[in-house]
């Protein structure tokens, strides 16, 4: 079985490599081929893989040869193929053969083509590293490639100038991909922290020593374990207050947003919570914690994309809130039911943007939703595919949301956190209200592209052939529900629901009710033209607008006083003080030399003055310094 | 009754004189002198000594000062002619074409 | 076999000397052929150093001035080897990237001389040996910088020069006081390092002579607040002189921490851990800011370096086999990746014959091949995993987690400020619109160019992804001058410290 | 009253050969001179040369420790060493004499021989503890020298014989006064029996035997040229040939150490604190004081001379140290001195020029340097070699000194004294690297070089050149035989 492994793994790496090679030649479309190719062969040993795990409930373990080895430190190159590893493998393996897929069609006409393939695979090779790895260390190599490669990615039109945030909110791809590596550097930071907790204490980064050993200690540090280690998931996961990169994050393409920023990247940080769950069920109050903050991030993100006209800062908006769902159910202990979401989301997010980027596509690369609209004519397929993801987000029965959504909300409600549920059920109706939203404007109402002079046309076959197994997954993923909570929680705990049935068609009802809600709101207003302009004059609508203000808070807090400091620090401290000190000095030294001279005046009686003195000093010592004996 | 300190008292006048010679003085000539009385000086109390120790080595020593002043004095003025030939002056002021 | 080290050492110098002959024309291949002889000797040293084996190999000893205890000591350990490696493979590289025109001969003489003193002070296990190495590599640096360099070079180079030959008086002061200690101790006058490392000294003596070694050393280094030299130094040296001062004379004073100061004052040593792990972290935090500030690419990454010299000082002042030794791979991995950048500085200057950022921006489409490169050193600057930067990073630190966790998060810094200053040069040079009609169409990096940084980035990824073969020795070596120091410590403090500094389970 | 006699046996005159022989040479060739008149140059310097080889060979020919001619001649160690090193430093210096160019002095017969005799007086001087047979040696020598400086033939040449002949009468007088007062205090002028007596006494009347010293040390101080008696240091050196200069930068002071050991050691070595203490301070103003001052030169010349100043007071700090280290340490660093300083004044006397076309004061302005790397590499590494040793850069030889005396100061307990040293040695590197910036590192301002270095190079001088380059660059090859001949010759004579 590690052959399979090792195919998984390695196969999108391989692509990569290939496309790097034609990285600098104009665009080749079997290098795009080639890379898909090799991805559907590592998506099927993923899938292999999970079919072997499932029946025979063996993990599947393989060691490349040792990373480091120092002292007591020892951290191979080991892989994983546990019920955990395996469903990330397999969502991660597929989303991304069908993005690949799509972007030859999506990056048909740019001259990076070949270069972005070798991205792309990379990404995936860095993100199967971070999902197979059996320990701490392989786990960071991924976290630190995926962020590489993400950094690659939104940068891909670097070449795009800096523009004010009032032109474009996020200033410019290069600027964006920056902030987005130095955000989560600023996580990793944390992460590494935990890192070298978890050594220092357990003398071993292995998944399995650590899990084994780790209820032997004082609560205390598996807390600062538990949280060192989230501080890693929240800036991978963009959570509060390291959020504000994912918005930016836009400025790639749109099928890096799809794969990187909604399916498979920003959502390692849940899968490195539930991963390490018995570091997290040791310590229910941090898990609280995390719980209370993902809530919070559900609403807080959610109430972004209400007002947002962005067509894809709206997706990843909801993409935010939906990972604070994930949080909410990691921290409260449903790590079966988080990464049941996870994978949910995966699928129909993916769908949403990819399908964003038809319309980007049709509407050559215009994201204002209000200057679209009424695209439902000419691109059928592309509407009917996002309202289903649509309706799979809100979380409307069958679709594969409302599954995954329900759950995390029964299981606030089933442990007791009613604040909690209330949040999220209040950012379900938000959920709700923003997705048909965005559908009405884009796809019903006048056609108001019209007037800017847009020629919208249906994507090509091959990239809505893409979109289609999504389009499935969304709908049908929710119904393998129960074989896949026994095939996770083999190795998951399983979370008990103590409550009887009637509260729990209640809470569905309630739930349902909210989003249906939600949507009939949308529909209903959008129908009719929309909310009237004076809305824009209200601060709320404002401040939702403007990010609750925080990217600038950020610049003035932080960007800024470290541009004046670290001036400071060169031109005044640097060379005005140390530097000047030691000039100084040697100055001193030398105008002495200068002063000195006087005493060769060169005039003899002066010099024999001199010697006289010399004498005279010795004499008068003689007298005044009388020996020690 | 005249002591060996008195010797040596004439001796030190003389030799602070001689100095003081040195210091005030700003023609060579002079200067030389101030030297040979500074030796002198030194020969005064020498003989004194040598007297007081009843020991000859230090009326040797000072017959061979005296022979030192005279050398001394040979090069000296010769070097002083040589310099009037060429300047015309024996002030020390004119010495110090060499300085810093 | 036996003299290898002596081959290693005193070949370039002949090499020099015999170069005078070489006619102008052919002097650069001359030098490249003497370069590669010595680095291929150098790989010969590896093959044959036996890494089970932490003491010192390969030793050779001849007394030079008996009635001193001054000796022709020679020998290599874990510790040293791979500086070696580093400094002729540094050199060599250095040499196929060279691009000076006027008056290469001496130049490349000069380097020659320059790299026996540089292999000489790593392989030397005399501390007069040492020390004559260690002064004598100034000189064809001041050449170096005072003749090849711009505007400032005179002054630079004095400045380097003088500073550096005052701090090493004061250690070379120390070092005959600890000699003359020795003959106190034992009766017979010695200035052999093995012989130091087993003398064993009262705590106040420690103090000061650490104190002396230290100024020696932390100006070489350089450590804060003794760094203005090295701005200077590196702003006004032409390319070749700041790779090789960046790659290989920074880190004789790292490198003089770990043979001399550790091991023969370790209670000083770990009684003096908190203020210089301060001066480290202000290195690392403080620098860090100033490089961001910089207006000139090469000061940028002058300035990275120091911030990254901070790093090591923490690793090495771990006291711990992981700290320490994660610091002497960060010596290598920042001499291949620091080297590499200024080369690459290098590089963009020879085309435009500036090095301001403003004057840049947008290279990426333009020199495609050159911006990858960059980047993917940029990245091993930043300590990306699977890089040869995050393994010394990565160990430094957690080795000097065990010693203060507060501090580590503030060394950590690096991590985070190296990716701001690093991130905003690349983005400026790289990234926007192509602005300077000037760029519009400068030449990609060229054959030359290409086959040293394609070396430089081989090592970077292979030690990146396999960095044992290293680690191992290095591993041994200082295990084996771990267990020396705690056997020797005389506070009580130093023992604890010493024997607790390694991983434990404590069960609640 | 019976006559006294005197057996020559009790004479030893073998003692006195050396001296004999280098007077003999002196009247030699002036003899030859008379019978046949205007001879060339090179054979009054063969001749020389050959006296001094006689001279060293009547040297070696004496076995160590032993008194003659009425006791006052006394060859222990030090006396042997230090007549080793005159004699072979004068065998060194008088081939400069064979210049390409011209100097009227050389051609005189006169020159010869008083420079013969002033090797005889410096003999004598070290050669003896005897307070009268010093002072005869040193004015034989001073006298000697002043006129040979006087010899040059210029303004500045006289105007700094007379500087020195003044300065060095004053100092005489210093020295008779001192010597008188010590022969007052004991009733002897052999300096082992005053410290006998003086011993016994404890040193009273304590101030009379400080004023002594006092004297003694401003009159040495003169030879050595500590500050603040040092005034006439940079002028003489400036006024006098480079080659001349370099003589004197290194054989009187040698001369001068030894007295000054003599009749230091054993006031160091008592508990009369107050002599170590005022040459302490003496030792650390001297190396400052003109380390700082050649900072500021602007001529090769000058700064040279304050340098050796700088060494010269390095070098005082072995006599007060007072340990047998220490004063091995003096004679190793004095003969690498020798080698290295004699070396440097060479190459100014090799690129002295009679015209000043560089300035109008100087005769070696650092411009004067500037890019002769460019013009003769050789000349300028060798150059720049004997600057760097000048500044203790090893493995060039005055590292080892450096490292010797600074070693003897630390055995002795002066800490704070070896980390003065190291911070002067850090001080002086500057002007030594001054003239290296210039020489390497700036563009030539004279394009026809080669008609204006060097025009005084010669055959003779150029060995010179290498035996003294050979010797700075190969100095860690002969430092240990040295050190061990020296210790054997030091320890012989109990210092």
């Amino acid at each position: 079985m590690e052959k399979y492994l090792y195919i998984t793994l390695f196969a999108p790496l391989v692509g990569s490599l290939f496309a790097a090679m034609f990285g600098m030649k104009p665009k080749k479309l079997f290098v795009g081929i080639v890379a898909s190719l090799l991805l559907f062969i590592s998506f099927i040993s993923a899938v292999i893989l999970l079919v072997h795990v499932a029946s025979t409930d063996e993990v599947v373990k393989a060691q490349l040869f040792d990373w480091i080895t120092v002292g007591s430190l020892n951290i191979p190159f080991g892989f994983v193929a546990d019920p955990v590893s395996t469903v990330m493998m397999v969502t991660v393996t597929l989303v991304s053969m069908l993005v690949h897929i799509y972007s030859i069609g999506y990056m048909e006409h740019d001259e990076g083509f070949n270069r972005f393939f070798s991205y792309l695979s990379a990404f995936v090779f860095s993100m199967l590293v971070l999902v197979m790895s059996d320990n701490f260390a392989g786990l960071f190599i991924g976290w630190e490639g995926v962020g590489l490669c993400s950094w690659l990615l939104i940068g891909f039109w670097y070449h795009k100038p800096d523009l004010s945030r009032d032109q474009n909110p996020s200033i410019s791809p290069a600027w964006a991909a920056n902030e987005a590596f130095i955000m989560n550097r600023i996580a990793d930071l944390g992460m590494l922290i935990g890192l070298f907790i978890i050594y220092w204490h357990i003398g071993s980064l292995q998944y399995d020593v650590v899990f084994s050993h780790v209820n032997l200690f004082d609560i205390s540090i598996i807390t600062m374990m538990g949280i060192f280690l989230f501080i890693g998931a929240m800036g991978k996961s963009a959570q509060f207050p390291l959020h504000t990169w994912l918005a930016d994050a836009m400025e790639g393409p749109t099928p890096v947003s799809a794969l990187i920023h909604a399916a498979t990247m920003v959502t390692a940080g849940v899968y490195l919570v539930v991963r390490s769950f018995p570091i997290y069920s040791q310590i229910p109050e941090i898990g609280l914690w995390i719980a209370t903050l993902g809530a919070f991030v559900a609403v807080f993100a959610a109430s972004m994309a209400l007002v947002n006209t962005d067509l894809k800062r709206i997706i990843a908006y909801s993409t935010l809130s939906q990972l604070g769902y994930m949080f909410v159910a990691a921290g409260l202990g449903a790590y079966w039911v988080a990464l049941f979401h996870l994978m949910t989301h995966a699928f129909f997010k993916a769908l949403l943007f990819l399908g964003a980027g038809n319309v980007m596509h049709a509407m050559d690369d215009e994201l204002n939703i209000f200057k679209m609209g009424g695209l439902y004519k000419v691109m059928k397929w592309t509407a009917a595919m996002m309202i289903i993801a649509s309706l799979a987000l809100a979380g409307i029965y069958p679709f594969a949301g409302f599954f995954s959504k329900d759950k995390i909300l029964e299981v606030a409600f089933d442990s007791h956190h009613y604040i909690l549920w209330f949040m999220l059920w209040v950012g379900a109706g938000m959920t709700a209200f923003y997705s048909f939203r965005l559908i009405m404007l884009v796809f019903f109402g006048e056609e108001r592209y019209k007037k800017y002079g847009f020629h919208p046309h249906e994507a090509p076959w091959y990239m809505l052939a893409a979109m289609a197994p999504l389009a499935l997954l969304a709908i049908v993923a929710g119904f393998f529900e129960h074989s896949f909570e026994e095939f996770v929680t083999t190795l998951l705990p399983e979370y008990h629901f103590h409550m009887e049935g009637i509260t729990k068609v209640a809470l569905i009802g309630l739930t349902t009710l909210i989003a249906l809600s939600g949507i009939g709101l949308a529909v209903y207003k959008y129908s009719k033209g929309g909310f009237s302009e004076k809305w824009k004059e209200n601060p709320i609508y404002k401040l939702l607008y403007n990010q609750y203000y925080i990217p600038q808070l950020y610049d003035k807090l932080f960007a800024q006083p470290y541009r004046e400091l670290s001036q400071i620090a060169w031109k005044e401290l640097d060379l005005r003080l140390v530097d000047a000190t030691v000039d100084f000095i040697a100055g001193i030294i030398y105008a002495t030399g200068f002063k000195s001279r006087v005493v060769q005046s060169g005039n003899l009686s002066k010099m024999l003055r001199w010697m006289v003195i010399g004498l005279l000093i010795l004499l008068v010592l003689v007298v005044l310094y009388s020996p020690v004996r | 009754m005249i002591t060996l300190n008195h010797y040596l008292v004439l001796a030190a006048i003389l030799f602070s004189i001689s100095l003081v010679g040195i210091l005030r003085r700003k023609n060579l000539l002079m200067l030389f002198f101030a030297t040979e009385i500074a030796l002198n000086a030194v020969n005064i109390a020498l003989a004194a000594f040598s007297k007081f120790y009843h020991d000859l080595t230090g009326q040797l020593f000072a017959f061979f000062i005296i022979a030192i002043a005279a050398s001394e004095v040979a090069v000296g003025l010769g070097l002083l002619i040589i310099w009037y030939k060429r300047t015309g002056n024996i002030d020390l002021d004119t010495l110090q074409s060499m300085n810093g | 076999m036996d003299y290898i080290l002596s081959l290693l050492v005193f070949f370039p110098a002949v090499a020099a000397v015999l170069g005078f002959i070489v006619d102008r024309d052919n002097i650069k291949v001359y030098a490249i052929t003497v370069a590669a002889i010595e680095f291929v000797i150098s790989l010969i040293l590896w093959m044959a150093y036996d890494p089970t084996n932490p003491g010192f190999q390969f030793t050779e000893y001849l007394p030079l001035v008996p009635a001193y205890g001054i000796n022709y000591y020679l020998g290599v350990d874990g510790i040293s080897l791979f500086l070696v490696v580093l400094s002729t493979f540094i050199t060599l590289i250095g040499f196929i990237s060279l691009t000076v025109e006027d008056n290469l001969k001496n130049m490349l003489i000069s380097l020659l001389f320059l790299e026996m003193t540089m292999v000489g002070v790593f392989v030397a296990l005399d501390a007069v040996l040492f020390y004559i190495f260690w002064e004598l590599s100034l000189v064809p640096m001041l050449y170096i910088i005072g003749y090849w360099g711009s505007e400032l070079r005179i002054y630079a180079a004095i400045k380097f020069f003088l500073y550096t030959f005052f701090g090493s008086l004061i250690m070379l002061v120390g070092m005959l006081f600890l000699a003359y200690l020795y003959y106190m101790a034992t009766g017979t006058i010695s200035f052999s390092i093995p012989d130091w490392h087993r003398l064993v000294l009262p705590f106040d003596y420690q103090v000061w002579l650490f104190l002396a070694f230290f100024l020696g050393m932390a100006i070489k280094v350089p450590m804060f607040p003794f760094h203005t030299w090295l701005p200077y130094a590196h702003g006004q040296a032409p390319t070749i002189g700041s790779v090789i001062l960046a790659a290989v004379l920074l880190k004789m004073g790292t490198y003089g921490f770990v043979r001399f100061s550790l091991p023969i004052f370790p209670d000083a040593s770990i009684a003096l851990i908190t203020p210089i792990a301060f001066l480290a972290i202000i290195m690392v935090i403080y620098t860090a800011m100033v490089a961001y500030a910089q207006e000139d690419m090469k000061q940028v990454i002058a300035y990275s370096s120091i911030s990254h010299m901070g790093v090591i000082i923490l690793g090495t002042f771990a006291m711990n086999v992981e700290g320490i030794a994660g610091s002497i791979f960060l010596m290598i991995s920042h001499g291949i990746v620091s080297g590499a950048l200024f080369m690459l500085v290098g590089n963009i200057y020879d085309r435009r014959h500036t090095k301001l950022l403003s004057e840049f921006g947008g290279l990426a489409k333009v020199m495609p091949k050159y911006a990858t490169i960059f980047g993917i050193m940029v990245m091993a600057s930043v300590g990306l995993p699977l890089t040869i930067g995050f393994v010394g990073e990565f160990l430094s630190l957690m080795g000097f987690y065990k010693i203060s966790p507060s501090m580590t998060f503030l060394g950590g810094m690096s991590i985070i400020l190296g990716a701001v200053y690093m991130l905003r040069l690349y983005k400026t040079t790289f990234f926007g619109p192509l602005t300077n009609e000037k760029n519009r169409n400068l030449p990609d990096l060229d054959g030359k160019e290409l086959t040293s940084l394609i070396a430089l980035t081989a090592v970077v990824i292979w030690l990146g992804i396999n960095p044992n073969p290293v680690l191992k020795p290095i591993n041994n070596s200082v295990e084996s001058m771990l267990e020396l120091m705690e056997k020797k410590a005389v506070t009580k403090e130093a023992r604890e410290l010493l024997h607790a500094n390694t991983v434990k389970l404590e069960a609640k | 009253m019976e006559p006294i006699r005197v057996s020559l046996e009790s004479l030893n005159l073998v003692t006195l050969y050396p001296m004999l022989i280098a007077v003999a040479g002196g009247l030699t060739i002036l003899i030859v001179d008379l019978i046949k008149e205007n001879l060339h140059k090179s054979l009054y310097v063969m001749l020389s040369i050959l006296f001094l080889l006689l001279d060293l060979g009547a040297l070696i020919g004496i076995q160590i420790n032993t008194r003659g001619f009425f006791d006052v001649v006394l060859v222990d160690g030090i006396a042997f060493l230090s007549q080793a090193i005159i004699v072979v430093a004068s065998m060194l210096f008088i081939p400069l004499a064979l210049t390409s160019k011209r100097f009227h002095e050389f051609s005189l017969p006169e020159f010869f021989a008083l420079f013969l005799f002033m090797v005889a007086g410096f003999q004598f001087m070290v050669a003896s503890d005897n307070l009268i047979m010093i002072f005869v040696g040193l004015e034989t020598a001073s006298l000697s020298l002043y006129t040979l400086i006087a010899l040059h033939n210029r303004m500045k040449s006289f105007e700094a014989a007379i500087k020195y002949f003044t300065m060095g009468a004053l100092a005489a007088g210093f020295y008779a006064f001192g010597a008188a007062l010590l022969y007052g205090l004991s009733g002897s002028v052999e300096i082992y029996k005053i410290a006998e007596v003086l011993t016994d006494r404890g040193f009273e009347p304590i101030w009379v035997v400080l004023t002594a010293v006092a004297f003694m040390i401003a009159a040495l101080g003169f030879k050595l040229s500590m500050v603040p008696f040092h005034t006439w240091t940079p002028d003489v050196y400036e006024g006098a040939s480079a080659a001349l200069a370099g003589y004197m930068s290194v054989v009187p002071k040698m001369a001068g150490f030894v007295v000054a050991m003599r009749l230091f050691e054993f006031l160091i070595h008592s508990d009369l604190v107050w002599v170590r203490d005022i040459l302490y301070l003496g030792v650390v103003v001297t190396m400052t004081f003109a380390n700082i001052v050649a900072l500021v030169q602007e001529d090769v010349k000058r700064m040279l001379a304050y340098s050796s100043i700088s060494h010269a007071g390095f070098v005082m700090a072995a006599i007060m140290i007072g340990t047998t280290q220490a004063n091995v340490g003096l004679f190793l660093y004095w003969i690498l001195f020798l080698f290295t300083n004699l070396g440097a004044f060479t190459m100014l006397w090799i690129s002295r020029h009679k015209s000043k076309i560089w300035h109008d004061r100087f005769d070696h302005p650092y411009e004067k340097f500037s890019g002769l790397v460019q013009i003769m590499p050789m000349a300028a590494t060798i150059m720049a070699i004997f600057m760097l040793s000048l500044a203790g850069v090893p493995p060039f030889s005055l590292f080892w000194g450096k490292l010797y005396i600074m070693g003897a100061a630390l055995n002795a307990g002066y800490i704070v004294l070896a980390i003065i040293m190291a911070l002067n040695s850090a001080i002086s590197a500057y002007y030594y690297l001054k003239l290296i910036v210039y020489m390497f590192m700036r563009d030539p301002v004279n394009v026809d070089g080669q008609t204006i270095y060097f025009k005084n190079a010669s055959l003779s001088l150029r060995t010179i050149i290498g035996i003294s380059a050979a010797f700075t660059i190969l100095a860690t090859a002969w430092i240990s035989p040295l050190i061990e001949i020296i210790t054997h010759y030091v320890r012989a004579s109990g210092f």
